[in-house]
C-alpha cells in the first residue's frame, strides 16, 4: 500500500486503520495528531536551513573574498557559528523606539515569519511528503508569499523612522512588482503539467531527466526569469535595497534589534529555501534523480518499506537540489554589485514582465502547435493531461514503458493496486 | 457526521456587512471608507460561498465570489486613484472636506 | 463537521468579527489596515473550511496580497504626518453604532428565521454534503470535491462547461456506487462523461463571456487608475 | 420677303436681348467672380459685340434684298414709290402676301408678345423695322461696343477691393473708401443697351414709352454711379426729375392718341378675324398737297380707316361711320409727345440736366448723354413725324433753334472739357430738332447718326485726356498735350473738324472706291469733308428753304448759321486749349501719359466712322440714302399752305443747298480762324475779352440763369408748399395719431398692471413656492458621503421593519 505523508491522508489513515495501541481514532483527533506532526516536521525544516545557510553564507562569502570565514566555533569550520549568533541575539534587550507604534512594531516580524512558514504548507519534499497535498498548492504558496510584503511595510511604517519608512516603501514596491513576473513564470510549468498540485507536477517529471520541465523550450527560459524574480522577492542581493547601508542604513530593519531582527533573518533564509524548493519542484523534477533509480526501486519493491526508502532517497535528492540553488543565490549576492531602486523597477516592469508574458503565451501555444504538426502534445512521453486519469503507481510505471499508456493497462494497474490493499 | 449548518457562516457574513456599513458611516478618512466597502464585499462573498457549499447552487457561488474579488480589486485601484486626486486637491483625505457640491 | 473543524470555524469566525469591529473602532488608519488583514485572512480560512480552496487562495492573493498592499500604499501616500488620525465625533460613532446594531439584528433575525436544513427528512434547501475522504481519491493525489477540489471545475466553468451539473460533480456517490469496488475517480468520470457530453443537447452555460468581460474590465481599470493617479501639480499648495 | 422680315426680326431680337442676358448674368453672378475680375466687362463686350454683328448682318441682308441705295433711282421714282410705300405699309404681314408693285417692302412689323388687352386697346411687344431702325441699331451697337472696350480701360481703377474716392471727403478729413464697382458699371451699361435697342425696335408708342423710362432709369443709375459724391447724386436726381416733366407731356400725348385713335401701334395689325387694323401712321394720311382729309367744318381731321381694293387706306364714305379727331387735339398730342422728346433730348427749356449729367463716368457721357439716349428724343420725333402737323413742327423748329443757340453760347465760356462737350451736344440736338422742325426729316436724322459718331468720339477723347490727366477736367490746367498723347489729340481733331463742318471742295475720289457703296458714283466730283459737314449742311439747306417759304421765320436760318460759326469756334477753342500751347500746369503736364490701346483703339475706329460715315452727303451719300428710304411720304412734296406755315419739298431744298452750304462753310472757317487767333496763336488774350465783356461772360457762365430761374419758379414754391404740407401733417394728422397712440398707451398701462398683478403673481407664486421648497430641501444635500450612507442604512432598516410589520409571517 502507499503511504502518503500528507496531513489529510495521514489523518484519514489514522482514522481508518488506527494506531497499534489506541485503535482507530475519531476524525477530529486524527486531524489534530496529523496537524501536530506536520507542524513539527515543517517547523524543523523551517528552522534548520536558516542556521545552516547563514553559516554557509559566511563561509562562502569568506571564500569568495579570499577569507576563511568562521573557523573556530564548534571546533572545525565554525559550524556552530550561527547557533552562537542566535543565542547572542536572543540575549539582547528588546528595544522599541519612542516614536514607534508599539503594537505594529512588535507584530511585524511575526507576520513575515508566519508568511514564509505557511509557504511550506504545500511544498512536497518527496513523493507525497508534503504538509498538505493541495490541488491549489502553487497558488496558495504564491498567495502566502505575497503576504510577506505586509510585514515589511508594517515594520518600516511602525518604526517611526524615515530610513525605515523609505526602505519599507522601496522594498514593498519591489516585492509587489516582482511577484507578477514570478507568478507568470511559475505558471509556465503548471500549464505544461496541467495541474496546480505541486506533488503532481513533480511526479509528472519523475522517471528521468528528460522529463524535467526545464528541458521544455519555454520553461527553460522561464526558469531563469523565475529564479531572478525569486531572488528579488527574497530581498537578496543584487536587489537588497532594504539593506542599502550607504543611504538607508538598514532599511526597514533599522530600528530592529535582537530577537525580532533575527526573526526577519530567519524568515529571509527560510523563504530563500522555499523559492529554491519551488524552483526545483516546478522545473528541476522535484525529488527525481535524473536516472529513474527511485522509480525503479518503487517498481521493484512496491511494499511499504521499498516505497519509504525510495521516498527518503527522493527527499535527499530534493534537499541537495534546493541547497545548490540557495548557494547560487549566495554566490550571486557576493558577486554582483547592488542595483539602484530605479534600475530594479525598470528591470522588472520594462523587461521581466514582457518576457514572462511572452514565455507564458509560448508555453500555452506550444502543445497546440505540436498537436498540429505531430499527433501528440509533447515531445517525450504522453502529455500531462492524459496522465491525470491514472493512479500514481500506474503513471509512475508508465514512465518506463516506451509505448506510453493505454486505458486498459491503466485499469489493470489500478485494479492490481486495488487488490494489493488488505 | 452532521451536515453543515449555514447559519453561523451567514451570521459572520452579516457581521462583516454591518461592520462595513458602520465603517463607511463613521470613518472620515477616505481610505477608511474604502476599507468599509471591502468589508461589505467580503460579507457578500462569504454568503456566496456558504450557499454554493450548502445548496444545489453549486459552483455559481464560488464563481460569483471570484468575480466579486476581482472587481473589488479593480474598484480598490480606482478608489485609491480617486483618493490620491482628492488628496492632491484638498491636501487632506478627510471626505467631509469634499463637500463643494453640497446644496 | 467534526469538533476540530467546528473549533477552527469558531476561532476564525471570532477573528473575522473581531477584526471587522476593530476596523470600525480603531482610529489609526494603519491599524485599521492591519485589522482588515486579519479579517480578510480569516475569511479566506473560512472559505477553505467551506471547501472553496481556490476562492480562498484567490482571496489571500488578490485581497491580502494585492488590494491591502494597495490600501496601505494609499495610506502612506496620503498621510500628512506620522501616525495621523482623523477623529470622528463620538456622537456620530454612537449613532452609527446604533444603526449598525439595528441592521445586524434585522439581518440576523432574517437569517435565523429561515430553516435551511430539514434535518428529519434530510430534504431541504441545503444539501447534506458531508466531510469525508475517499481512499482512492487520496491515492491518486486528488482531494475529493468535498475537501475542495474545485479548481478544475472552476476552470471548466470558465470555459463554459458546468462540470458539477453536467458531469454530476459535487453530488455524493449513490449507495450503489459506494458498494462498488471501483469508486468514482473524478478524472475517470471526466473521461466517462466525455462521450454523453458531446451528444448532450442541453448543457448548462458556463462563464466564458463574463470571464472575458471581467478581463477587459480589469485592463480598462488598470489604464484608468494609472491615468487618474498620475502625478499632477497641486492646485492648492 | 417675309423670310427677310423674319430674318431681320430674329437678328435684331438677338441683338436686342443679348445685353439683357448679359445684364442678368452680371447682376446675379458677377459678385461671385470677384471685384478684381474683368469677366463682367468681357461678357458685356461679347453681348454687345455679337449684337453689333447681328445688326450689321441684318443691315447687309436688308440692303441686299430691300436696299434702295442708288439715289438716282430713288428720286424720279419718288412719286410712284410713294404709293406702293403707302400700301406696302398696309401689307405689313406675317404671312406671305402677293406683291402688286415692284416697290419693295421697307417696313417689317409684327408682335413678339401680347402683354394685355383692355377693350380694343391692346398692349403688346411689337417690332417695327425699317431702314431707320436698322441704321440706329448698327449705330448704337457699334458705338456701344467701342465704348464698352474703352470703358474696360477707363474703369480699370475700379478693379480693386478698396477704392478710394478722392472727391468724397469723409468728416474725419480722410477720403471715402468703398469696394470697386467694375462689374456693376458694366451691368448698368448692358441694361442700358437693352433698353436703348428696345426703344429703337419698339413697334408701338406705349412700348416706346416703357423703354423710354427704362433708359431714363439707366441714365439715372449711371449719372449717380459715384453716388457718394453729392454732386453726382443731385445730378442724377435732377436728370430724373426734369425728365419727368417731359414725360408728363408724353403721357398726355399717349392719352389723346389712345382716346382718339384707339391704338398705339405704328404699323397696321392683322386682327384675328382676318381683317387689318390700321396703325397710327395709316390713319393720318395726307393727299398729294399735304392736306389732311378734313370734315365739313374743317375743324376735324378724318382718319383713313378703310382699305380700298388693293389695300391702300382711304377715307370711308360719308354714309359709313367715320373716326375723326379735332385738329387742335392733334396739335396737343404732337406737342405732348414732343414734350417727352424735349425732356429726353435736353431741349430748351429742359436742357439744364444734361451738363450736370456729366458727373457720370466719361464712357457714360459718351454713350448715354451724347450718342444714344439723348438722341432718342430726336429719334422719337423722327419716328413720330407723320403725326406732327405743321404748327407742331414750327414749335419744334423754334425750340431746336433756341436750344442750339443758347447751348452754343454757354459752351463758349465753359472751361470744363466735358461741360463744353455737353453744351455742344445740346446745341447739336437743337440742330437736329431744328432740322426736323423745318421739314428736313432726313436731314435731322442724318445729323443724329453723324453726330452720334463724332460726339461719342470726342467724349471718348476727352475721357482719354481726363484719364491721362488723372481726372483733371479743367481745360485751363491743360495745354500742350499734343506731344504727350498724339493719338487722342489727332482723333479729337478729326471729331472737331467733323462737328465744325469744315470741308475742302473739289477732290476727285476715284480711290475711295474701296469704301462700300461708293462704286455707284465713281464718276462724281466730290468735296472731301467729314460727316458733320454734310449733315449740318443738309439742315441749314432745309432751314434756308423753309425761310424762303415762310419769310416771317427768317431767324430759323440766321441763328443756326451763327450757331454753326460759334460751334466751330468753341470746338477749336477746346482743341487748342487742350492740346496746343505750352502746358499751364507743369506738375500735371509731367504726369500726363497716352492711354492704353484698349482706350485708343476705339478712338481710331470711331474716328474713321466720324470721318467717313456720311461719305457722299445727301446727294450720293449711302447713309442718307438708307435713311431716306423710310422717309414719310408726305415729306417729299413739302406742303403749301396759305394761312399756316408751309414745308419745303425736296426740290426746294435741293435749290437752296449750294448757298446754304457755302454760308455754313464760311461761318465754320470764320469761327475756326477766330479761335485760332485767340487760343491757338494768342493774338488776343481771352482773359482780357472776358474782362471787357464781364457782364456777358457772367451771364453765359451762369448758363443764362436757367438754374436760378427754375429755382425761383419751381423749387422754391415747391419748398413752400412742402413746408405747408409738412405743417398740416405735423399739427393735424400727427395730433390725431398721437391721441390714438396715447389712448393705446393708457389701455396697455392698465393691461400691464393686470399682467403684473394677477398673471405674473400666479406664475411667481408657483416659482417662489418651488424655489423655497428647493431651498429647504437643499440642506439635506450636505455633500458628506458618510451622511448619505447613514441615510441609506437607516432607510434599509426602516424598510425591513415595515416589511416585518406588514407581513409578519411572510
Amino acid at each position: 500500500m502507499d503511504t502518503l505523508l500528507a496531513a489529510n491522508s495521514l489523518a484519514e489513515y489514522l482514522h481508518t486503520n488506527g494506531v497499534p495501541v489506541v485503535g482507530p481514532l475519531d476524525d477530529s483527533t486524527a486531524m489534530i495528531v496529523a496537524a501536530v506532526v506536520h507542524v513539527a516536521l515543517v517547523g524543523a525544516w523551517f528552522g534548520l536551513p536558516a542556521g545552516l545557510f547563514i553559516w554557509a553564507e559566511r563561509k562562502i562569502s569568506g571564500r569568495i573574498q579570499d577569507r576563511l570565514g568562521p573557523t573556530r566555533t564548534g571546533g572545525k569550520f565554525g559550524w556552530l557559528q550561527s547557533l552562537a549568533d542566535g543565542i547572542k541575539l536572543i540575549q539582547k534587550e528588546d528595544l522599541v523606539p519612542k516614536d514607534a507604534d508599539g503594537l505594529m512594531f512588535r507584530l511585524a516580524p511575526y507576520i513575515v515569519v508566519v508568511a514564509s512558514f505557511v509557504g511550506y504548507i504545500a511544498l512536497p519534499f518527496s513523493d507525497g511528503w508534503a504538509a498538505m497535498v493541495l490541488d491549489v498548492g502553487l497558488f496558495l504558496t504564491l498567495a502566502v508569499l505575497s503576504l510577506e510584503v505586509l510585514g515589511v511595510i508594517l515594520a518600516g511604517y511602525s518604526s517611526g523612522s524615515k530610513w525605515a519608512l523609505f526602505g519599507a516603501m522601496r522594498e514593498g514596491a519591489q516585492m509587489v512588482s516582482y511577484e507578477i513576473p514570478m507568478a507568470i513564470c511559475a505558471l509556465c510549468p503548471i500549464v505544461t503539467a496541467g495541474t496546480l498540485n505541486l506533488n503532481e507536477v513533480a511526479l509528472l517529471q519523475s522517471g528521468g531527466a528528460w522529463n524535467w520541465n526545464v528541458l521544455h523550450p519555454f520553461n527553460f527560459f522561464a526558469f531563469f526569469v523565475y529564479f531572478t524574480c525569486a531572488t528579488a522577492s527574497c530581498k537578496r542581493a543584487p536587489f537588497d535595497l532594504a539593506e542599502a547601508e550607504s543611504e538607508l542604513v538598514a532599511g526597514f530593519l533599522t530600528e530592529y534589534s535582537g530577537f525580532r531582527w533575527s526573526l526577519f533573518f530567519l524568515a529571509e533564509y527560510a523563504s530563500m529555501f522555499l523559492v529554491s524548493g519551488l524552483a526545483v519542484v516546478l522545473f528541476l523534477g522535484g525529488w527525481d534523480d535524473g536516472f529513474g533509480i527511485i522509480v525503479a526501486i518503487k517498481k521493484a519493491f512496491p511494499d511499504f518499506l521499498g516505497t519509504f526508502i525510495a521516498n527518503v532517497i527522493g527527499l535527499k535528492v530534493f534537499l541537495i537540489k534546493s541547497s545548490i540553488l540557495v548557494c547560487v543565490q549566495i554566490w550571486v549576492r557576493w558577486t554582483l554589485p547592488r542595483l539602484r531602486i530605479d534600475q530594479v523597477m525598470t528591470t522588472c516592469l520594462k523587461y521581466l514582465i514582457p518576457i514572462s508574458c511572452f514565455l507564458f503565451a509560448g508555453t500555452v501555444a506550444y502543445p497546440l502547435v505540436l498537436a498540429k504538426m505531430s499527433g501528440q502534445t509533447s515531445i517525450i512521453g504522453p502529455p500531462a493531461g492524459e496522465r491525470l486519469v491514472q493512479p500514481r503507481s500506474a503513471s509512475a510505471t508508465s514512465r518506463l514503458e516506451p509505448n506510453g499508456t493505454n486505458p486498459a493497462s491503466v485499469q489493470v494497474s489500478a485494479a492490481s493496486s486495488e487488490g494489493s490493499q488488505p | 457526521m452532521q451536515p453543515i449548518d449555514p447559519n453561523p457562516f451567514l451570521i459572520v457574513g452579516a457581521v462583516l456587512f454591518v461592520c462595513g456599513v458602520v465603517c463607511m458611516t463613521t470613518k472620515r478618512n477616505g481610505i477608511g471608507v474604502l476599507m468599509g466597502v471591502e468589508l461589505v464585499l467580503n460579507g457578500a462573498n462569504l454568503n456566496f460561498i456558504t450557499f454554493s457549499r450548502c445548496t444545489p447552487l453549486g459552483l455559481d457561488g464560488q464563481v460569483f465570489s471570484l468575480f466579486v474579488i476581482v472587481l473589488a480589486a479593480a474598484e480598490a485601484a480606482v478608489a485609491l486613484a480617486i483618493a490620491l486626486n482628492f488628496y492632491n486637491n484638498h491636501l487632506t483625505i478627510d471626505v467631509d472636506r469634499g463637500d463643494e457640491l453640497h446644496g | 463537521m467534526n469538533t476540530t473543524q467546528l473549533t477552527l470555524f469558531w476561532l476564525f469566525a471570532a477573528l473575522t468579527c473581531g477584526g471587522a469591529i476593530a476596523v470600525c473602532v480603531s482610529q489609526n488608519v494603519v491599524r485599521m489596515a492591519f485589522s482588515l488583514v486579519l479579517t480578510l485572512g480569516s475569511t479566506a480560512v473560512l472559505f477553505l473550511l467551506l471547501g472553496a480552496d481556490f476562492v480562498g487562495a484567490t482571496q489571500l492573493l488578490v485581497y491580502v496580497g494585492g488590494t491591502l498592499v494597495l490600501i496601505v500604499f494609499g495610506v502612506m501616500l496620503t498621510a500628512t504626518g506620522p501616525f495621523t488620525r482623523i477623529k470622528s465625533s463620538a456622537a456620530g460613532g454612537i449613532l452609527s453604532g446604533l444603526i449598525g446594531i439595528a441592521f445586524l439584528f434585522i439581518v440576523a433575525s432574517t437569517v435565523t428565521s429561515v430553516r435551511w436544513v430539514d434535518s428529519d427528512k434530510g430534504q431541504g434547501v441545503a444539501s447534506k454534503i458531508e466531510f469525508g475522504t475517499h481512499s482512492k481519491a487520496v491515492a491518486s493525489h486528488f482531494n475529493p470535491e468535498q475537501q475542495g477540489n474545485t479548481t478544475r471545475q472552476l476552470g471548466l466553468s470558465f470555459l463554459s462547461l458546468r462540470a458539477d451539473r453536467d458531469l454530476k460533480f459535487g453530488i455524493p456517490p449513490a449507495p450503489v456506487e459506494e458498494s462498488n469496488t471501483a469508486p468514482v475517480i473524478p478524472g475517470e468520470s471526466v473521461a466517462a462523461a466525455a462521450l454523453p457530453l458531446n451528444s448532450n443537447p442541453k448543457l448548462s452555460v458556463g462563464y466564458l463571456l463574463p470571464f472575458e468581460i471581467v478581463s477587459v474590465h480589469l485592463l480598462v481599470v488598470l489604464v484608468g487608475a494609472a491615468y487618474l493617479a498620475r502625478t499632477k501639480r497641486r492646485t492648492k499648495s | 420677303m417675309d423670310s427677310l422680315g423674319n430674318t431681320l426680326a430674329n437678328l435684331l431680337t438677338i441683338a436686342w436681348l443679348l445685353p439683357l442676358f448679359g445684364f442678368v448674368v452680371q447682376i446675379l453672378f458677377a459678385h461671385k467672380w470677384g471685384r478684381k475680375s474683368k469677366a463682367a466687362a468681357y461678357l458685356a463686350i461679347f453681348c454687345i459685340g455679337t449684337g453689333f454683328v447681328c445688326s450689321a448682318t441684318a443691315f447687309y441682308k436688308w440692303d441686299k434684298q430691300a436696299g434702295h441705295l442708288v439715289f438716282k433711282e430713288a428720286k424720279p421714282a419718288a412719286t410712284e414709290v410713294a404709293e406702293p410705300k403707302n400700301d406696302s405699309k398696309a401689307e405689313v404681314t406675317e404671312e406671305a402676301h402677293p406683291k402688286k408693285h415692284s416697290g419693295r417692302q421697307t417696313v417689317f412689323s409684327g408682335t413678339f408678345y401680347q402683354l394685355a388687352q383692355f377693350g380694343d386697346l391692346q398692349l403688346s411687344l411689337d417690332y417695327y423695322i425699317d431702314s431707320l431702325t436698322l441704321a440706329m441699331f448698327v449705330m448704337v451697337t457699334l458705338i456701344a461696343t467701342c465704348i464698352h472696350i474703352f470703358a474696360t480701360g477707363y474703369m480699370s481703377e475700379e478693379l480693386v477691393e478698396d477704392y478710394v474716392d478722392h472727391q468724397v471727403h469723409s468728416h474725419d478729413g480722410g477720403h471715402f473708401h468703398r469696394p470697386g464697382r467694375f462689374y456693376r458699371f458694366f451691368s448698368y451699361l448692358s441694361l442700358f443697351c437693352f433698353a436703348m435697342l428696345g426703344l429703337v425696335i419698339a413697334g408701338n408708342i406705349f412700348q416706346v414709352f416703357v423703354f423710354w423710362e427704362l433708359v431714363g432709369i439707366c441714365s439715372y443709375l449711371l449719372i449717380g454711379f459715384y453716388v457718394e459724391r453729392h454732386s453726382a447724386s443731385t445730378a442724377a436726381n435732377k436728370a430724373f426729375i426734369v425728365n419727368r416733366v417731359g414725360d408728363f407731356g408724353f403721357i398726355i400725348g399717349l392719352m389723346i392718341l389712345w382716346t382718339s385713335f384707339g391704338t398705339f401701334n405704328f404699323a397696321d395689325q392683322h386682327v384675328s378675324d382676318g381683317g387689318v387694323k390700321p396703325g397710327l401712321f395709316s390713319m393720318v394720311t395726307r393727299d398729294h398737297h399735304g392736306e389732311f382729309p378734313k370734315s365739313a367744318d374743317g375743324k376735324e381731321v378724318v382718319l383713313t380707316t378703310q382699305q380700298d381694293g388693293h389695300g391702300a387706306w382711304q377715307v370711308p364714305p360719308e354714309t359709313s361711320p367715320r373716326k375723326t379727331i379735332a385738329y387742335t387735339l392733334l396739335i396737343v398730342a404732337g406737342l405732348g409727345v414732343f414734350g417727352g422728346c424735349v425732356g429726353k433730348s435736353a431741349q430748351f427749356p429742359l436742357q439744364t440736366w444734361l451738363p450736370d449729367a456729366m458727373e457720370g463716368p466719361t464712357p457714360v457721357s459718351a454713350l448715354v448723354h451724347s450718342a444714344t439716349m439723348v438722341a432718342a428724343g430726336v429719334y422719337l420725333a423722327g419716328r413720330f413725324y407723320p403725326m406732327f402737323v405743321p404748327e407742331v413742327l414750327l414749335v419744334i423748329a423754334y425750340v431746336g433753334c433756341i436750344t442750339a443757340f443758347v447751348a452754343a453760347t454757354i459752351a463758349i465760356v465753359a472751361t470744363d472739357i466735358k461741360k463744353v462737350l455737353a453744351y455742344s451736344t445740346i446745341s447739336q440736338l437743337g440742330y437736329m430738332m431744328l432740322g426736323l422742325g423745318v421739314g428736313g426729316w432726313g436731314a435731322g436724322l442724318f445729323h443724329l447718326i453723324t453726330h452720334a459718331f463724332f460726339k461719342s468720339l470726342m467724349f471718348l477723347c476727352s475721357g482719354s485726356v481726363i484719364a491721362g490727366c488723372h481726372h483733371e477736367q479743367e481745360m485751363p490746367k491743360m495745354g500742350g498735350l499734343l506731344r504727350k498723347m498724339p493719338i487722342t489729340a489727332l482723333t479729337m481733331l478729326v471729331g472737331v473738324i467733323a462737328i465744325a463742318g469744315l470741308a475742302i471742295p473739289g477732290i476727285y475720289l476715284k480711290f475711295w472706291s474701296f469704301v462700300p457703296y461708293l462704286s455707284v458714283y465713281e464718276d462724281h466730283g466730290y468735296v472731301l469733308s467729314f460727316s458733320g459737314y454734310h449733315s449740318k449742311d443738309a439742315i441749314l439747306a432745309t432751314a434756308l428753304a423753309y425761310t424762303k417759304l415762310n419769310p416771317l421765320h427768317f431767324l430759323l436760318f440766321l441763328i443756326p448759321l451763327l450757331t454753326a460759326g460759334i460751334t466751330s469756334f468753341y470746338m477749336f477753342r477746346l482743341w487748342f486749349y487742350t492740346f496746343l500751347g505750352k502746358p499751364r500746369d507743369q506738375h500735371l503736364h509731367e504726369h500726363v501719359h497716352e492711354s492704353p490701346w484698349v482706350m485708343t483703339a476705339p478712338l481710331l475706329v470711331l474716328s474713321f466712322f466720324a470721318a467717313f460715315c456720311a461719305l457722299g452727303g445727301e446727294h450720293h451719300g449711302s447713309l442718307f440714302g438708307v435713311l431716306h428710304h423710310s422717309e414719310p411720304v408726305h415729306v417729299h412734296h413739302g406742303f403749301e399752305a396759305a394761312n399756316s406755315v408751309s414745308l419745303p419739298s425736296h426740290q426746294a431744298i435741293e435749290d437752296s443747298h449750294a448757298s446754304a452750304g457755302q454760308a455754313a462753310l464760311l461761318a465754320a472757317f470764320v469761327g475756326m480762324a477766330l479761335s485760332y487767333l485767340i487760343y491757338g496763336k494768342g493774338v488776343v488774350n481771352p482773359d482780357e475779352i472776358q474782362r471787357q465783356a464781364s457782364g456777358v461772360h457772367a451771364f453765359l457762365a451762369n448758363k443764362w440763369g436757367f438754374d436760378d430761374l427754375y429755382d425761383v419758379m419751381f423749387v422754391k414754391p415747391a419748398h413752400v408748399v412742402a413746408k405747408f404740407a409738412a405743417a398740416i401733417d405735423k399739427f393735424v394728422f400727427d395730433e390725431i395719431l398721437h391721441t390714438f397712440v396715447r389712448m393705446g398707451i393708457a389701455v396697455s398701462k392698465w393691461d400691464r398692471k393686470f399682467d403684473e398683478g394677477v398673471i405674473d403673481g400666479i406664475v411667481n407664486l408657483m416659482g417662489n413656492s418651488t424655489h423655497s421648497l428647493g431651498i429647504s430641501l437643499r440642506n439635506v444635500q450636505t455633500g458628506k458621503i458618510r451622511q448619505y450612507v447613514t441615510f441609506i442604512a437607516v432607510s434599509v432598516v426602516t424598510l425591513f421593519v415595515l416589511l416585518f410589520a406588514l407581513y409578519p409571517k411572510g
